[in-house]
């Protein structure tokens, strides 16, 4: 089981991660984007961290829905709409629990991508942070279907994550503001993929660990 | 990075308060959350405009708010789409009871958080409408993409979507011309130099002494094509031909046609380039009736221009004489 | 050097051909002397206006040229004084019989080719008056220097003595109301980098990376201190402080601000500027009854900006609400 | 005495001499002014090269007036006004000649310091083209009071406007633009003076040489 005080582990080092990425995710979004995703990502996460005190005795999916709410309103962009909906998709999913089977968490991750995907209309092999995401889920699900753990299901998902990032590298964009660019887009790590990967890794290193 | 700026994560609201001191007669600045509204919103019985997206394209949006243009403009951090929390606001703000039409440059982070805002605002009994500008033809427009972007059309349908609504025409009406307009619309831009984005702290892309960028959008993103720097009398050829050929704008058509400084250009350059593309529109048979030289949607401090044209018929060079009073834009009053 | 430019040597001429196309409505062009005049010159019974300097601080002064401020504008070359034919022409085509004042920026050329203009058309029987402006706070004034660099002012004086002019007034009281706005006027300004005169090709000074200058002209002339970057606010103060001591201005005064951009700088850091600008002023108990925030009398490309301040009474405020109708400067009509 | 054609051959020649050293005097210019005086003096001398074949058959005084009028309305900035009345005021002095004695050559740069001085309200000390031509002037009018040819005399005026030209290195400028910048001014070589030393030298090697 998932335990919230996991939950809350891996969103405050979540953001403590991305704080530590500001410049490199920035840096890859300048390269076909416009040079702001590790600093919107750093905005909205630091903006969590102040809410999260404040909902720690909620249920999850209060938490998570909180979460949402607040990157909607703070980080702006693609990401903001994407990330926010990731988490209030989530938080809807497990609306008042307060610890989390393997089944939850595959279901929440689920409907956390149909969100991004409706919000976003894309699908995978677009360059986007479903490339990360997408993966990982089908990853997670094999892990738990073959019997595996939370952890072990989670570092399976890294794992698909970080091939799915890698993956994007030559990738022609076709959604997003890197689809402008037409072919220059290819030859670069897409920056939401990157910073999706990065909250998947946190995840394993955070819940069902000891 | 040389800017003249105190902490770079304080640019907007610091902005927001100059705009807010500096014309008092025209706008009221909101900051939780951040919207620029008419000094005398809501409009009873007008319909209320509402654009936004992020800073640092400035006049574009606050210098456009006023009679005659916007009713609020929602300004995000520097580059980057605002939230839909600030667009419903300003929604609700300006909503004088004949709808809200939201205009929405066409950037996924734009149109997702304005689709957002619109859907709360329909929630809580306000009917929006929404266009979105998508005239950039450096950007090939396909099913496989994000589409093209909005650029400079954007201030041409601020302005004429704002005086039909001043006009006291109804929300479907006042969208249609906006629509028009947009349609009507094409532009393209290009870079001698980048910017700098503050929180960023260093140039976006890096150019050689000798090289500039065609078809950059305004966001410092990186263009398609980057070549060796060419006589501007080369390069308003390089922007303009495609835009003309793209609608396609046709002999005996009128324009209105805008050269657009992107930050960092002198205005002696941008005139020199106006007199090239009245040339060049002048060699297709094409007549310009009105312009605008200057700079009015901008990438901060960045060296380069783009130029809009707009196919205009009676309604719109009506439209576009029509009184206009914001910061940025006014003649008429 | 990026510039969007041709030849070096036919920057003014071509920017001439553009203003000329863009804006046939307000202007003509002479192009044998160069000047710029209003589309309507001479007009009968009315003090006529001409102004001029070197080219490369557009759009001072071929930008305010149109009705209720300038009649006509001598453009020199890139920051060098035009010349006395062109003065001279350009005061005979304004002349409509009520005589003609010259706004001259103090510098030793720019005096000294106005003096021999004004010395010319006297002897063609054409009532000249002049008045010199020497607002730079940023230069000792002694009787052992050249004086004060004429500055920001200016583009007050032209719109304030401009509307004096529409009034009907005559040449010794437009004259009066001229020195008057420059008596009551103060300027200083400063840069992050330095500017390209395109026909030198090169910086005309070099600044590091976290260096800036304070004091300069608008010529590129280097200034009167070098030192390392700081935080917007303080800059403005650094600026707004002697240009307050200096006057002075008093508790109670009432004043018009402007906050002007060198060319290469975006309008979100003259917004945050002026916030700081206001709270300075309001602290000393002094009011800003009106304002530009903007790219009003520029120096190419360069980064930075000016504060000028003018002590504003009924008549001043009076006169710059009057209308204004020039390519850079429209308002109440 | 001087000829008609030695007088065209200084013109010519300083034509030449000033695209030369455009960027010389436009780099001096730059340090305490604002760029443009060797551009300005070219593109002067440029127009006035284009004038001196319709004038050639006239009296000296005719072409130094040409040549003076010429500056004036090609050059402008403070060099304009001033050089113009240079050459206005010794075309004067010359009206009618067709050749020059030592004396009309003294009498004629005298007269035309006198408009400079006039023109500019300044005087030597003040680090301006005075302190070349008067130097230059008073080593003239020594030269020839001691009995010196007519090139000898030029060569004298050289040397001391090389001087004067020096001497204005640790001035304080107190006339034109460069007293804008008060004691930064100190420690730099006048542009002004400096296209005046060359003017002198110029004449030097095309004046009274044969
Ligand atoms: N339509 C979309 N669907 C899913 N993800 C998207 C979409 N568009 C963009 N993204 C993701 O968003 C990231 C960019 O986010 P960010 O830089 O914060 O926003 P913006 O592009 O508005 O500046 C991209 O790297 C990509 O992974
Ligand atoms: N009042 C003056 N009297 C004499 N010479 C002057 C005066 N002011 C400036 N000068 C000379 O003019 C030179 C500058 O000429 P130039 O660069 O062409 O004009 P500007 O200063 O208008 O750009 C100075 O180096 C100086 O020698
Ligand atoms: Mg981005
Ligand atoms: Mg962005
Ligand atoms: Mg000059
Ligand atoms: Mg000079």
């Amino acid at each position: 089981m998932i335990s919230k005080k996991e939950i809350l582990a891996w969103l405050h080092r979540y953001r403590e991660v991305l704080a530590e990425n500001k410049e490199y995710l920035t840096g890859l979004d300048a390269a076909i984007g416009d040079a702001d995703h590790g600093i919107n990502m750093d905005r909205g996460f630091g903006a969590v961290e102040k809410k999260l005190d404040g909902v720690a005795d909620k249920d999850i999916g209060t938490i998570l829905k909180t979460v949402g709410m607040t990157l909607v309103t703070t980080v702006g962009g693609a990401g903001g709409p994407l990330y926010g909906t990731f988490f209030l998709k989530a938080g809807m999913t497990l609306s008042g629990k307060n610890e989390l089977t393997a089944e939850d968490m595959v279901a929440a991750l689920n409907s956390a991508i149909e969100g991004v995907k409706m919000r976003g209309k894309a699908t995978t092999g677009e360059k986007t942070m479903l490339d990360a995401l997408v993966p990982a889920l089908e990853a997670m699900q094999k892990s738990v279907a073959d019997g595996g753990d939370i952890h072990a299901a989670l570092v399976a998902a890294t794992t698909a994550a970080e091939e799915g990032m890698k993956a994007t590298i030559p990738m022609l964009a076709t959604k997003g503001r890197a689809s402008y660019l037409g072919e220059r887009s290819i030859g670069h790590q897409d920056p939401g993929a990157t910073s999706s990967y990065l909250m998947l890794k946190t995840a394993a290193e955070t819940i069902g660990v000891s | 990075m040389k800017k003249l700026i105190n902490k770079p994560e304080d640019v907007v609201r610091e902005e927001l308060e100059g705009i807010a001191l500096a014309h008092p007669d025209l706008v009221k600045v909101s900051y939780d959350p951040y919207y620029i509204v008419r000094a005398d919103a809501p409009v009873k019985g007008k319909v209320g405009l509402v654009s936004g997206g992020g800073s640092g394209h400035e006049p574009l949006h606050g210098g456009y708010v006023g009679m005659g243009m916007l009713d609020a403009a929602c300004p995000g951090e520097v580059f980057t789409s605002p939230t839909p929390d600030q667009m419903l606001e300003a929604t609700k703000a300006v909503n004088g009871g004949a709808g809200v039409l939201h205009i929405v440059k066409n950037y996924t982070g734009d149109v997702m958080n304005f689709e957002m805002a619109a859907e709360m605002a329909q929630m809580e009994g306000i009917e929006v409408t929404s266009v979105v500008t998508n005239d950039d033809v450096a950007v090939q427009d396909s099913l496989y993409t994000a589409g093209r972007r909005g650029v400079g059309i954007t201030v041409f349908v601020e302005k004429i979507a704002g005086a039909a609504a001043e006009e006291g025409r109804s929300l479907a009406e006042v969208t249609a011309v906006a629509k028009k307009v947009n349609d009507w619309g094409r532009s393209m831009g290009m870079a001698l130099t980048s910017c700098v984005v503050p929180q960023a702290g260093k140039p976006t892309f890096d150019l050689g002494e000798d090289e500039m960028e065609i078809g950059i959008g305004i966001h410092g993103e990186p263009g398609r094509k980057r070549m060796k720097i060419a006589p501007a009398d080369e390069i308003v050829e390089m922007l303009a031909e495609p835009i003309i050929h793209d609608l396609p704008y046709k002999e005996g058509d009128q324009v209105i046609a805008m050269v657009n400084g992107m930050g960092g250009t002198p205005l002696i350059e941008l005139y020199i380039a106006y007199r090239k593309l009245h040339h060049i529109l002048a060699g297709h048979g094409i007549t310009v009736v009105r312009n605008l030289v200057g700079n009015y949607i901008t990438s901060l401090e960045m060296a380069g221009m783009s130029i809009t044209l707009m196919k205009a018929d009676d309604e719109l060079i009506k439209l576009w004489d029509a009184p206009v009073k914001t910061a940025a834009l006014r003649w008429g009053v």
